[in-house]
């Protein structure tokens, strides 16, 4: 479902996308089962002369019976929705694959510095390439990154993978991400950090590993 | 005003209990003098719970007042250790799983 | 004080002890900040539809301007607008006559505690116009921004917003405090905890539960003000200090607020759907034990706010099954709600239209929460529109709609005038139908990816399409349009104080002890002290002759 | 009861109803108590997780000074038992008598703040100021907190005193020493967690 708002460019973005659809799909049943209920009454049990109302306690087994059930319904879908969540939790955020790259993610106010791993593919060597609200990525390539703030807590959020982590001063965050489409993508930041916490906007640019190699080899040659 | 008269016929010695509360008292200041660190955490804060336990029981009267006050001032105290579990795995621990703590190394040295 | 027959207006109105009057001081308050905190949300969703355009009545929005506009819209909006109408103002005026008793166990307390609070709102008011302008660091205060003015450039703004919301405790703790005595000791003879009003019930679960998750944040505060004004390190990773502290101990406080808020306003629409279905309450007790078990449960979920803030991964399990739990006993008690509807005689009077659009409006409240729960939805959800979305279905329905339901609803008892009911259904409508416009595109722009607290989405290719534009300017119209239909009420309000149509003891018919008292009650309430005989919600019991059952007759 | 409301403020009947047994102020004093608890507690929490995580804090402890925190142990517990026999004396109806214990507490308190001003000076003139060390910011919060707290309770001691020496609200006796002996066991576990433990 979201996939019709934002793109879907990583393999998380698929996996939350799912589940998005799983609740959507639950708490839709909920919702207009309980509207459609309320307006029903409504209208049904409408003020009209010469009729009484009813007297009826709900404190007996069989009247209760309307609300302990629905209850018990909600209960098994809770379960469901549990399962589904923590399970998608344990895919994105705890288990992290193998990774082919590693990038470094630094917040201040107010940019992003990022850190690729240069040709070597490793990073802290002197190929680094640091570079300033431009984040550029392999498709299909499985990155590790480490997130930091130097002052106050950023979030470093891009829809487009369906990530978001904050950037907290005094802890390294480890993450990752798969890039599975081409394109270039809005990196915001999500958490308020000040004056310019609307003027933090990077971008991201997934690429194959042939632009990233001419890219590199661009930096080196202005570089040198 | 019968209730009250029998109320304080079960008044405890007063005087014995702070007796009791300053022996108490010295044995958590001589625990440490032993220097073995378990003996400190019982003799510290075990004592400091049985101290805090007699002062509320005789000196609050808790021990004549009404059962659920007792539970009220438990359950705040059970929503502190809530309090205590839901943060320390943050903020005590150095590190979890996929992230750390990045802290300049920590010294006496004064911070200004 | 001795003589009441002389009492100045000062003595009678500004510095009374009596319960009515501190209830009304606390809702007129509570309805001027409304004012001040909607003319916020007016002007940075102007900025919002129309970004850079000077806006009508304030100027240029500049990004110091809009992070100040969010920060106290929210803070205001929670603070100064749902907890004094909801619990101060309506829990003031109404307990002490819905208990059967003449005022207050603590007058002076009372007063003290309304002073406090008035002081907090001066200060508050204040801080927006000192040197470098208001805080802007969100109502959530996160440090190391809100900790330093070398991060959040309002040196004046951050500590003077933090000391008006620490008094704002104080003077609610005092409150609370009073409130829970006061039913807890003086309830009329007869009145046992199961022929409480549920309104009472809920304010006294309310009371305790701000009660108890407030100290820690009171501790929080304290150390962030010594952050502010010491340049102490409480917060501060450099020197050993943690910001994902202040996090746990202003969301152990921040989630229960919310039911804090809510479970009064349940209590709002259980008293007005009963009188206007002439039905007894459905399953009052199950309603209690969910009352408690929602407040109970509020304290296990707060970690939900900081899935993504840093916190260990391993801790978003415990905290999604807590959060998922407690939909159950909201769904539950939602459920009573439409069932008490079932059978009944409903009459579709202005407070009626209020409380059964807050059941409908609130289920969206209610269901949305189930995406922010959910830890892995949330990695994507988090911080976006759809969150701002969400907690406004939650809070819009407590704080206005639920505010609305009672004004109208005790509206007679209070000034012993009717309002006027073809001017009530005008604005009703014209708040409910422009609401839905507001917050629904809200929805959709948080799921194309929106986040909350930019001044301006110029930068981010895309967010700024016209697609996306156009959305933000419909909830921006919408929102002017519903602010335009309250003039519809203050009219009818001031109106109706006035010139409204006599209003007689129990215009409603309904059961419960401030109805017994005379529109408006004097001071001490009742002529005579009643006598509780039964249940408050025993309408149309089969064998009467009249569909209601006041709770002081005796069989 | 009702007679020692007796004053001019004009009671109303509801503070003199009690539908639990309880005299209405002590359960409100039950609840001021309650959400003291969690101010205390948050405070002290974040202390204890703080301690547990930096194992340097351990050094820095060790130059708080134990044999004044203990003196001030033993001038609380010795006022709290003034309180309490000063309850007593109420309770049998002797409000001068029940007027010289509290005031004998009040002297408890001026020593403890004495000892305490002593202390802290001693500490920041050895360079232990509050900004030394996160540490010592927990100790001068978490202290000072308590010791505002013995300040407000003094107040009241002599307030309440003075109007037991009249006869007048003895119940009040009772209340202000069941804050006193509160703001006393909340010393009893800053003692060892700023003094003893290191």
């Amino acid at each position: 479902m979201l996939s019709w708002l934002v793109p879907q460019a990583s393999t998380s973005a698929r996996d939350i996308d799912w589940l998005f659809t799983l609740i959507l799909v639950t708490v839709g049943f909920w919702f207009v089962v309980a509207q459609a209920a309320l307006f029903t009454l409504i209208f049904r049990f409408r003020r009209r002369p010469d009729v009484a109302a009813a007297y009826i306690s709900g404190e007996r087994k069989e009247e209760k019976r309307w609300i302990s059930r629905p209850h018990a319904l909600v209960i098994v879908c809770d379960i469901v929705l549990i399962a589904g969540a923590l399970l998608t939790w344990k895919a994105v955020k705890q288990d992290l694959p193998p990774a082919d790259e590693r990038v470094r993610i630094i917040a201040q106010q107010w940019a992003w510095v990022f850190v690729h791993p240069g040709p070597d593919g490793k990073l802290d060597t002197d190929d680094d390439v640091r570079t300033v609200n431009d984040l550029r990525v392999k498709i299909d390539t499985t990155y590790h990154f480490e997130l930091t703030s130097r002052d106050v807590v950023h979030s470093f959020s891009v829809p487009a993978f369906r990530l978001k982590q904050d950037a907290v001063p005094g802890r390294i965050v480890t993450g990752w991400f798969r890039p599975t489409r081409l394109g270039t993508y809005d990196i915001q930041c999500a958490e308020i950090c000040g004056i310019g916490h609307a003027l933090m906007p990077a971008r991201l640019t997934v690429e194959t590993p042939a632009e990233q190699a001419a890219w590199y080899a661009s930096r080196s040659a202005q570089g040198g | 005003m019968s209730a009250e008269a029998s109320e304080a016929t079960r008044h405890p010695n007063y005087v014995r209990v702070y007796l009791t509360l300053l022996v108490l008292f010295a044995i958590s200041v001589l625990g440490p003098l032993l220097g073995h660190p378990w003996v400190t955490l019982v003799t510290a804060f075990g004592v400091a719970a049985v101290k805090a336990t007699m002062v509320a029981a005789y000196f609050m009267h808790l021990n004549i007042e009404r059962r659920y006050i007792w539970y009220l001032l438990l359950t705040m105290l059970a929503f502190m250790g809530l309090l205590f579990a839901g943060v320390a795995p943050d903020v005590l621990s150095q590190g979890g799983q996929n992230w750390r703590h990045v802290r300049p190394a920590q010294s006496a040295a004064p911070h200004h | 004080m001795a003589h009441a027959q002389q009492q100045s207006f000062w003595s009678r109105y500004v510095f009374s002890t009596d319960h009515k009057i501190i209830g009304l001081q606390y809702l007129f308050t509570g309805m001027f900040m409304g004012l001040v905190g909607s003319f916020l949300a007016y002007v940075f969703r102007m900025q919002l539809a129309f970004p850079g355009e000077p806006v009508p009545l304030f100027g240029v929005v500049t990004p110091l301007h809009y992070n100040a506009l969010v920060t106290n819209h929210g803070a205001i909006m929670i603070f100064w607008v749902a907890m004094p109408i909801l619990i101060a103002g309506l829990g003031n005026y109404l307990i002490p006559l819905m208990i059967g008793c003449d005022d207050m166990v603590f007058p002076r307390l009372n007063r003290l505690s309304y002073q406090i609070f008035f002081l907090s709102t001066v200060v508050i008011l204040v801080s927006l116009f000192v040197p470098g302008g208001g805080f802007g660091g969100a109502w959530t205060a996160y440090p190391p921004l809100s900790a330093s003015a070398q991060y959040n450039h309002t040196p004046w703004g951050a500590p003077l917003w933090l000391i008006a919301v620490a008094l704002e405790f104080v003077a609610f703790l005092l409150g609370g405090i009073n409130f829970v005595t006061t039913v807890m000791n003086a309830r009329a003879p007869g009145m046992g905890p199961m022929q409480i009003p549920i309104f009472v019930w809920m304010v006294v679960i309310a009371s305790i539960v701000f009660m108890a998750s407030v100290g820690p944040l009171v501790a929080g505060a304290i150390m962030l003000l010594f952050d502010q004004l010491l340049g102490t390190h409480f917060y501060d990773p450099k020197a050993g200090g943690d910001p994902i502290l202040w996090q746990h101990l202003f969301w152990f406080f921040g989630h229960p607020e919310v039911y804090v808020v809510l479970l009064p306003a349940l209590g709002i629409v259980a008293e007005v759907i009963t009188v206007f279905s002439r039905k007894k309450l459905f399953a009052y007790k199950t309603i209690l034990y969910t009352a408690f078990a929602t407040g109970i449960i509020s304290f296990f979920v707060w970690a939900h706010h900081q899935f993504v803030a840093g916190i260990d991964p391993r801790m978003a399990h415990l905290f999604t099954i807590t959060t998922l739990i407690i939909s159950v006993p909201i769904a539950e008690m939602t459920f009573a709600f439409i069932a008490t509807l079932y059978g009944g005689s409903i009459e579709l009077r202005t407070p009626m239209l209020w409380a059964l659009a807050f059941i409908a409006e609130f289920l969206v409240g209610g269901v949305t929460g189930i995406f922010l729960g959910a830890n892995a939805t949330d990695i994507y959800l988090h911080d976006s529109y759809f969150v701002v979305a969400h907690f406004h279905y939650t809070f819009f329905p407590i704080a206005i709609i639920a505010g609305f339901a009672a004004l109208t609803y005790w509206f007679p008892k209070m000034f012993g005038r009717h309002m006027n009911e073809t001017l009530g259904k005008i604005h009703f409508w014209g708040t409910i139908i422009p609401f839905n416009f507001i917050f629904l595109p809200l929805f959709v722009l948080g799921a194309a990816g929106e986040h909350r607290r930019i001044y301006s989405y110029e930068h981010f290719s895309q967010l700024f399409t016209p697609g996306l534009q156009n959305l933000r300017v419909l909830a921006t119209v919408a929102l002017v349009v519903m602010l335009l239909f309250q003039f519809v009420f203050l009219y009818n309000f001031i109106r109706s104080l006035f010139a409204g149509e006599k209003a007689e003891e129990n215009p409603w018919k309904a059961n419960t002890l401030e109805w017994l008292a005379p529109s408006p009650p004097p001071h001490g309430n009742f002529a005579e002290m009643p006598t509780v005989y039964r249940g408050p919600y025993e309408y149309s019991v089969p064998g009467r002759p009249l569909d209601y059952w006041p709770q002081h007759l005796p069989n | 009861m009702s007679a020692s409301h007796a004053s001019e403020f004009p009671v109303p009947l509801a503070s003199r109803r009690s539908a639990t047994g309880i005299p209405t102020g002590r359960l409100a004093l039950w609840w001021v108590l309650a959400s003291e608890i969690v101010i205390f507690g948050g405070l002290l929490a974040s202390y204890i997780m703080f301690r547990l995580h930096h194992p340097h804090w351990a050094d820095e402890a060790s130059h708080t000074n134990i044999w004044a925190g203990g003196f001030n142990t033993f001038v609380l517990l010795t006022s709290s038992l003034f309180a309490v026999l000063g309850h007593q004396a109420a309770e049998q109806g002797d409000g001068a008598k029940a007027a010289r214990f509290l005031r004998l507490t009040v002297v408890g308190g001026l020593v403890f703040l004495g000892v305490k001003a002593v202390e802290w000076r001693g500490e920041i003139s050895h360079g232990f100021t509050i900004y030394r060390d996160l540490f010592w910011t927990f100790y001068y919060t978490a202290t000072g907190l308590h010791g505002l707290h013995v300040l407000v309770g003094m107040i009241v001691l002599w307030l309440v005193a003075g109007d037991a020496a009249r006869g007048r609200n003895l119940h009040r006796v009772e209340l202000i020493g069941i804050y006193w002996h509160f703001v006393d066991a909340v010393w009893i576990f800053l003692f060892p967690l700023f003094y003893i433990a290191r």
